[in-house]
């Protein structure tokens, strides 16, 4: 990343957050605030999925735990910054939890063993209605109880930020280095004495605790959840998603991503009615087929060309 | 004093004995070869000493320390490192970086990996190349990257499985000349299973000769060569008519 | 702003599931929406201008649900929201239509705690779930009075809430629940479910389910042999008007059970038949309560509206509370001060293919059948 | 000598931008076991992949039996009676030795005769025969390779393009696989070989070419480019 | 929970567990063998059920004998899909995979639905009114046995093809070495494209035989991509027969959870068996274990 990138990526955010003298309308700042928010989720993916290469699709399980997290621990009368703290906690035993079994496996079976955990808090979350409400909701408490959606979407901004900035640093340090061996050769690294397991467990706790606050966010915005809405496997295929067709491995991927597709979502859904779910099933396809490395991926390409 | 000891090691796979009661040990300072035919056990000794597998019975010594169960990033940072017989880049990376993935075993900073890297890179003789992708390099070039990243993780052992296997006679021997120099850095290495006997000759201290995973002779590359068993087993008649 | 003040059209929000799992609900709303739509076009519109349905698909998704309510009312202004279809969207709206200040109104989302949130901005045209318990029990007591009872449901809100409604209920009529077993929907083999239930041999049994599980329930309860004296349930799958069809409900293993119902194409109100009529035109099918109650739905805002006098919402909604339609197709509507519609629940039974009112015994049509006959003695 | 059996003309070839062959011309003889000699990245491999059809030439003409097949695709030229024992084995790591072998005789020409062919491999190979049912990714390097070229045999291929066969082979090995080459070439099998171990490689060849920077430097006979001062000082150290 | 009932669940699982099999089936030729990360696979059930359906309504064949018929037809379209867009990604990550096939659920779900509607349908012939009595305690519902039958045969007879032939080696071989396989002889993508063309449609004649006992909407096939992901692996991957051995266990084990523990939990049993298998033996229940 040379100067003129951080540059531009800094003043990107000012930007953002100059936004809402602009844009005043509500809906406007909602669908930013889900570019924002998905986009600081997709790097938060990214850390596990593009730089470590190990593809999960279970992040769903994180971004509960925070949405669950700030609704049950208030409820227990914590106050905010200690639930904060502590849903951020959760998702980093979940991690815990899914590293322990599932980084020993490689490939897809690590993917599926992720989706797997995932399902069984979704399920635990319908069927223990005593603890989590079951499918009849928690409420959660209310994060900003003026300009609610300006104030969303600004902390959605300042998400996307430190999921930035931390992905930055660490894809320069040596834990980046060491992220990036793994997922080309394992053997390799294990060999110049890199903790293969350790360190990626790491980035899924750092991955997971950034989920886990995104979620929080939504779940506080949405003031009532379901575990439909915060646990089900859409969600883990929205955040790898966008991460992936963005561009896995890349800074900018996952904020471009964010922005095609939760914007295509809702355009589609205006124009086409009915058929807006055909329409972005092609999107993707078409993405695919044209773009194989995805968005940054071919742009990067095209750059590469020119030179 | 023995850098290395292996004591007894057996290796079984299924039914197979990979390696089998084999013994023998390597001093500081010391260049070892182990050679033997295809399917001797050379590979999985490498595997066993790096912590890739563990041996069923038998202790490998390290430093006096018994290093039979270890994984391999600790072996790794206990000092022990290695090349892959089939080389393995991670392709991506410059050769730079690929390099500096072992100098960061030793410390966090970028900097201080890229130059200690660099260093490594001049003494193999690939400074050239540092920030060349690793894709699409000639194979010596990459057995030679297999070789600076795992010395740039700062080893006391390094196992050098088949580096010079695949390059012509005049580059195996230019690269024998390098490694002949590893014990002025305080390195002992233990070299894999060169074929090119010319090359084992001239630099190995220490010859072991394997053959189905058991030890069939040991000494001097002068010693083995003429030994009947060694003659039969591995290098053919060819050999004795060269007279080496 | 709001209902498009300057455009020459009036505008009111839909949220409904237009694509994913539910999509077929979200259609029967649809197509009970488009029916009102032209019906009341043709009488003028609202306000001197014609109305436009402005839809937001919410996938079945909540998240989504309430997406849609900031699309409709921060970009197209509408002054009041109907939808959504399943309970767990409905709820999820409600936070959001209340913070923006904009009347919903619910045609089909049963579960209770849907009107326990004290939001004002909130009118349910169907009735609730436990209210449904209620009439199933009242229904019961007077019919033979059974002690046991054993309760089956989908493990979603819906399903959740008649769970909820009915054991509490049971428990103040004095009635024992000896088993209460949730199921995932849409599951292809319900057979080790209903085993556990006859193990626990219930007096009677309480059902919530959807259309397609109430089929494969009834047609697997055949099968283990499950003979309890009493089939009840909480309306939805086992009253749509489908489910006693052989073609796309239970057929004869629909045949004699009890249920809750909102409405039937042959209530007695002034214009369920032309409704029903109309729907047929329209799609070929009979309609499903759902399309009624989103045909009723917009014919009680567009009433709203009128009374109201323009686009503002607080007008509107307080309209809505002070409403009373005597006569729609649906029944006599007035909302309580919860914003509940009294609505009239009637308790029928399937009997020789076709739902008959039962209960209570001022609108009963039939006498009720009961004990149920067990499955061998059933005729095919 | 006998017919042409193959022969590539001023063939051009690269991987993307980097352009590897630089007009490839040679002739190889029915019958006969031909070597290619170079120094590393010289294009030796590259020119096997063209003529077996991994790779696509980007101008010049190569002619099989006087056809033009510089535009057929890989998994037609075994059909012809090309095989190609690629550089580096190139096993199906997870299945069994007979396995593989059986899959080098996927043609339908070959298939018929299935459990013959493997016979014979066997009776090449008794080494092979030990380990027909280990899983090939767990074989030795040596073991590999024997697999590798018992499989490209399983073929009957006319020409056998071989890759570097000695590659990390054990001394007597390597002895034994030339021995089988020549073997090979006395049923009538014509064969191109490329190999660093050049002493080795022109000993069982009838003649050869030498290949610089992507290009046909010098040919001869082996006897000829063993006494060519050149040769001698490039590739033999001597 | 006497010991009938036990046992009946147990011969219910079995039933149910069959057609698991065979959609499991033919995620092992899609993803087990050829490593096709195909998140589309219920999709393709699902269009097998309505072909099924329409062969039905419009001519009045019964699934029994037109499963044959969608097949060959799903065969077909497996085969173009594979053509048009799995072809041209060859070697991509498998991230390119999961979107793509993500990609060709969503629209092909959606074109059903604009096609036929989002309303629930099933059909209704005489045979399913049928229950087989096996003693005195036993009891079965004739579709799922005749089912039962279809999808063993079916199951056999990809077996056999996949282990036994050469074009079924052809296909274990392109996963292993796609360099090699072309140097064999091996056409790569029409052998890919013929056993995806299979794959898909194994699990459009599973979607034949469910129709019968189950109904029909566009999303009804999203269910079971999951499941048949959990069957291949747990059947270890690249086994035909552990894949059927899976999908049976798994049918067996949500019935006996619905039975002792309950019917909402049967989903999280499976993915929790899952995650078990998973940590202690990674190469599946069913695999061969591999050093
Ligand atoms: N993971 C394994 N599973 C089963 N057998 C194995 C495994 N690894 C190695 N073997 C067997 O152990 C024996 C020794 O193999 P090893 O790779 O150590 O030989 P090597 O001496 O390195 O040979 P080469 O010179 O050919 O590389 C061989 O017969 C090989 O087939
Ligand atoms: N896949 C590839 N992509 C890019 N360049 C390649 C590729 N394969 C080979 N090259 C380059 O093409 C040139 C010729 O390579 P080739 O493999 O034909 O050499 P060779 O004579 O077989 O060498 P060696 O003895 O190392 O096998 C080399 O410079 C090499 O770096
Ligand atoms: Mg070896
Ligand atoms: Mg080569």
């Amino acid at each position: 990343m040379r100067r003129w990138q951080l540059a531009l990526a800094g003043s990107g955010f000012v930007l953002s957050l100059l936004v809402p003298l602009v844009v005043h309308s509500d809906y406007q700042l909602q669908v930013l605030f889900r570019i924002y928010l998905f986009a600081a989720l997709g790097l938060a993916w990214n850390l596990v999925g593009g730089y470590a290469g190990q593809l999960s699709l279970g992040h769903a399980a994180y971004f509960g735990a925070g949405a669950y997290g700030l609704a049950l621990f208030t409820r227990a009368g914590m106050p905010l910054w200690a639930a904060l703290v502590m849903l951020v906690g959760l998702a980093m035993l979940f991690a815990l939890l899914i590293g322990g079994v599932s980084f020993r496996l490689r490939g897809p079976y690590f993917a599926l063993a992720t989706i797997a955990f995932a399902e069984v808090l979704h399920a635990a979350a319908k069927n223990l209605p005593r603890v989590t409400g079951g499918d009849v909701g928690v409420p959660v408490p209310a994060l900003f109880h003026t300009h609610a959606n300006r104030s969303f979407y600004l902390c959605a901004v300042l998400l996307t930020a430190a999921t930035t900035a931390a992905t930055f640093l660490i894809s320069r340090s040596r834990f980046g280095y060491y992220l990036m061996a793994i997922r080309e050769d394992q053997e390799t690294a294990l060999s110049v004495g890199v903790n293969a397991a350790r360190t990626k467990l790491h980035a899924l706790l750092v991955s997971a605790a950034f989920t886990a606050l995104g979620g929080a966010l939504y779940g506080s915005l949405f003031l009532f959840i379901v575990p439909d809405q915060v646990l089900s496997i859409d969600i883990s295929n929205e955040i790898a998603i966008v991460a992936m067709l963005g561009g896995a491995g890349t800074l900018a991927g996952p904020m471009v991503g964010a922005a095609v597709l939760e914007s295509a979502s809702e355009i589609f859904k205006t124009i086409f009615q009915e058929a807006h779910l055909l329409i972005y099933g092609l999107l993707l396809i078409v993405v695919v087929l044209f773009l194989p490395e995805g968005i940054m991926g071919g742009v990067e390409a095209i750059v590469r060309r020119r030179k | 004093m023995n850098l290395l000891e292996i004591e007894h090691v057996t290796k079984r796979f299924g039914g197979l004995l990979a390696t089998n009661d084999v013994t023998f040990s390597i001093r500081e300072g010391e260049i070892g070869f182990i050679v033997g035919p295809n399917g001797a056990g050379k590979t999985t000794l490498f595997n066993l000493i790096s912590g890739v597998f563990h041996p069923d019975s038998g202790t490998i010594r390290f430093q006096g320390r018994d290093i039979s169960r270890i994984r391999p990033n600790q072996a790794a940072e206990l000092g022990i490192g290695r090349t892959f017989q089939v080389v393995k880049p991670l392709r991506n990376l410059t050769v730079l970086e690929n390099v500096m993935l072992g100098a960061f075993l030793r410390t966090r900073s970028g900097t201080k990996a890229a130059e200690e890297s660099r260093g490594v890179l001049r003494y193999l003789q690939m400074e050239k190349i540092a920030d060349s992708p690793a894709s699409g390099l000639p194979l010596p070039m990459l057995k030679r990257l297999e070789i600076a990243r795992a010395l740039a993780t700062r080893p006391r052992l390094i196992l050098l499985d088949e580096v010079m296997s695949g390059l012509s006679t005049a580059e195996a021997l230019a690269l024998a000349e390098t490694l002949k120099k590893l014990p002025e850095w305080g390195i002992s290495a233990v070299g894999g299973v060169e074929h090119v006997m010319q090359v084992v000759m001239s630099i190995a201290d220490r010859v072991v000769v394997l053959d189905h995973g058991t030890v069939i002779a040991e000494g001097t590359a002068k010693e083995v060569v003429h030994e009947p068993r060694v003659i039969e087993a591995y290098l053919g008649s060819k050999y004795k008519e060269l007279g080496l | 702003k709001g209902g498009g003040g300057q455009s020459n059209t009036f505008k009111i929000g839909v949220v409904s599931s237009f694509t994913g799992p539910q999509a077929a609900f979200g259609q029967a709303h649809k197509n009970g929406y488009t029916l009102a739509l032209a019906d009341l076009n043709a009488k003028g519109g609202v306000l001197g201008k014609p109305i436009e349905l402005v839809y937001y698909d919410d996938q079945g998704r909540p998240d989504q649900a309430v997406q849609g309510v900031a699309k409709l009312v921060d970009q197209d202004h509408v002054p009041v929201i109907l939808g959504a279809y399943t309970s767990e969207n409905t709820r999820a709206m409600i936070p959001a239509v209340t913070q923006r200040e904009v009347p919903l109104l619910i045609p089909t989302s049963v579960a209770d705690n849907l009107m326990q949130t004290g939001s004002p901005w909130v009118f349910r045209v169907c009735q609730g779930s436990g209210n449904y318990a209620h009439a199933i029990l009242d229904f019961l007591k007077h019919n033979g009075d059974p002690k046991t009872i054993a309760i089956i449901y989908e493990n979603t809100n819906f399903g959740q809430s008649n769970d909820t409604a009915m054991r509490e209920a049971a428990q103040q009529a004095g009635l024992t629940v000896v088993d209460e077993e949730a199921y995932q929907a849409s599951s292809p083999d319900y057979k080790a479910l209903l085993a556990r239930v006859k193990a626990k041999n219930p007096d009677a049994i309480y059902f919530g389910s959807y259309l397609l599980d109430a089929s494969t329930l009834m047609r697997q309860s055949a099968e283990v042999g499950l003979d309890p004296r009493y089939y009840t349930a909480a309306g939805t799958g086992f009253s749509a008007a489908e489910f006693p069809t052989k073609d796309k409900g239970a057929g004869a293993y629909a045949e004699y059970t009890i249920s809750v119902s909102q409405w039937l194409p042959t209530a007695k109100w002034k214009g369920s038949k032309e409704f029903d009529e109309a729907f047929l035109k329209l799609t070929g099918t009979h309609p499903a309560y759902h399309a009624m109650e989103a045909y009723v739905t917009l014919a009680i805002a567009v009433a709203a509206i009128e009374k109201a006098g323009g686009a503002n919402p607080v007008a509107i909604r307080d309209a809505l509370r002070a409403l009373w339609l005597p006569e729609t197709p649906f029944g006599p509507i007035r909302f309580d001060e919860h914003g509940q519609n009294d609505h009239a629940t009637l308790v029928t039974q399937i009997q020789d293919g076709q739902y008959k009112v039962v209960w209570p015994p001022d609108a009963a049509e039939a006498k009720p059948i009961v004990p149920t006959p067990p499955w061998n003695k059933r005729q095919k | 000598m006998s017919e042409t059996l193959l022969a590539l003309e001023s063939v051009e070839a690269g991987y993307g931008d980097f352009q590897a062959l630089f007009g490839v011309t040679l002739e190889v003889p029915e019958g006969a076991v031909i070597s290619l000699i170079g120094a590393n990245g010289a294009g030796k491999t590259t020119t096997l992949r063209v003529i077996s059809g991994l790779l696509r030439p980007k101008s010049g003409t190569i002619r099989f039996r006087g056809e033009d097949i510089s535009r057929v695709k890989a998994h037609e030229m075994v059909e012809r009676g090309i095989s190609h024992v690629p550089e580096g084995r190139q096993l199906f790591p997870h299945m069994s030795v007979e396995e593989n072998l059986a899959l080098g005789a996927y043609v339908p020409r070959t298939r018929p005769r299935l459990k013959k062919l493997i016979a014979e491999q066997f009776a090449l190979f008794p080494k092979l025969a030990e380990r027909r049912s280990q899983i090939a990714g767990t074989l030795s390097g040596g073991e590999q390779q024997m697999v590798a070229i018992a499989r490209g045999l399983m073929a009957q291929p006319s020409l056998l393009l071989l890759d570097e066969p000695s590659l990390g082979l054990a001394p007597k090995v390597v002895d034994e696989v030339f021995e089988k080459i020549r073997e090979v070439a006395r049923t009538g099998v014509t064969v191109l070989i490329v190999e660093q171990n050049v002493v080795d490689g022109l000993s069982i060849s009838d003649a050869g070419y030498v290949v610089e920077n992507g290009a046909v430097v010098l040919s001869g006979s082996s006897k000829e480019l063993m006494a060519n001062e050149q040769v001698r000082a490039a590739y033999l150290g001597l | 929970m006497d010991f009938f009932t036990t046992l009946q669940a147990v011969v219910n699982g079995v039933l149910t567990g069959a057609l698991y099999a065979l959609v499991g089936m033919g995620m092992a030729l899609i993803f087990g063998v050829m490593r096709i990360v195909n998140f589309a696979h219920g999709t393709f059930m699902m269009l097998g059920m309505y072909a099924t359906y329409v062969l039905f309504v419009q001519a009045h064949v019964v699934p029994y004998y037109s499963f044959p018929l969608v097949a060959l037809g799903m065969y077909g379209l497996g085969y173009l899909i594979y053509m048009a867009l799995l072809r041209p990604i060859h070697g991509q990550s498998d991230f390119m995979q999961i979107l793509l096939t993500l990609g060709i659920g969503l629209a092909i779900t959606d074109a059903i639905q604009l096609v036929f509607g989002a309303d629930y349908h099933q059909i209704n012939f005489p045979l399913l009114e049928k229950n087989l009595h096996l003693g005195s305690h036993i009891t079965v519902n004739a579709p799922w046995v005749v089912s039962f039958g279809i999808a063993l045969v079916t199951g056999g007879g990809l077996y056999f093809f996949v282990m036994h032939t050469m074009s079924g080696r052809a296909a274990r071989a392109i996963a292993q070495n796609r360099y090699a396989a072309p140097l064999m002889g091996i056409h790569l993508h029409r052998v890919q494209a013929f056993w995806f063309g299979l794959g898909v449609s194994a699990a459009a004649v599973a979607g034949s035989l469910l129709l019968p006992v189950f109904y029909l909407y566009p999303g009804v096939g999203d269910q079971f991509t999951l499941k048949a992901f959990v069957i291949v692996v747990l059947g270890g991957m690249e086994s035909i027969v552990g894949a059927a051995m899976a999908g049976v266990l798994l049918g067996v084990v949500e019935s006996l959870t619905s039975l002792y523990w309950g019917n909402e939990w049967a989903l999280a049993v499976d993915f929790a068996i899952f995650l078990l298998v998973l940590s202690l033996r990674p190469s599946g229940i069913f695999g061969r274990q591999k050093a």
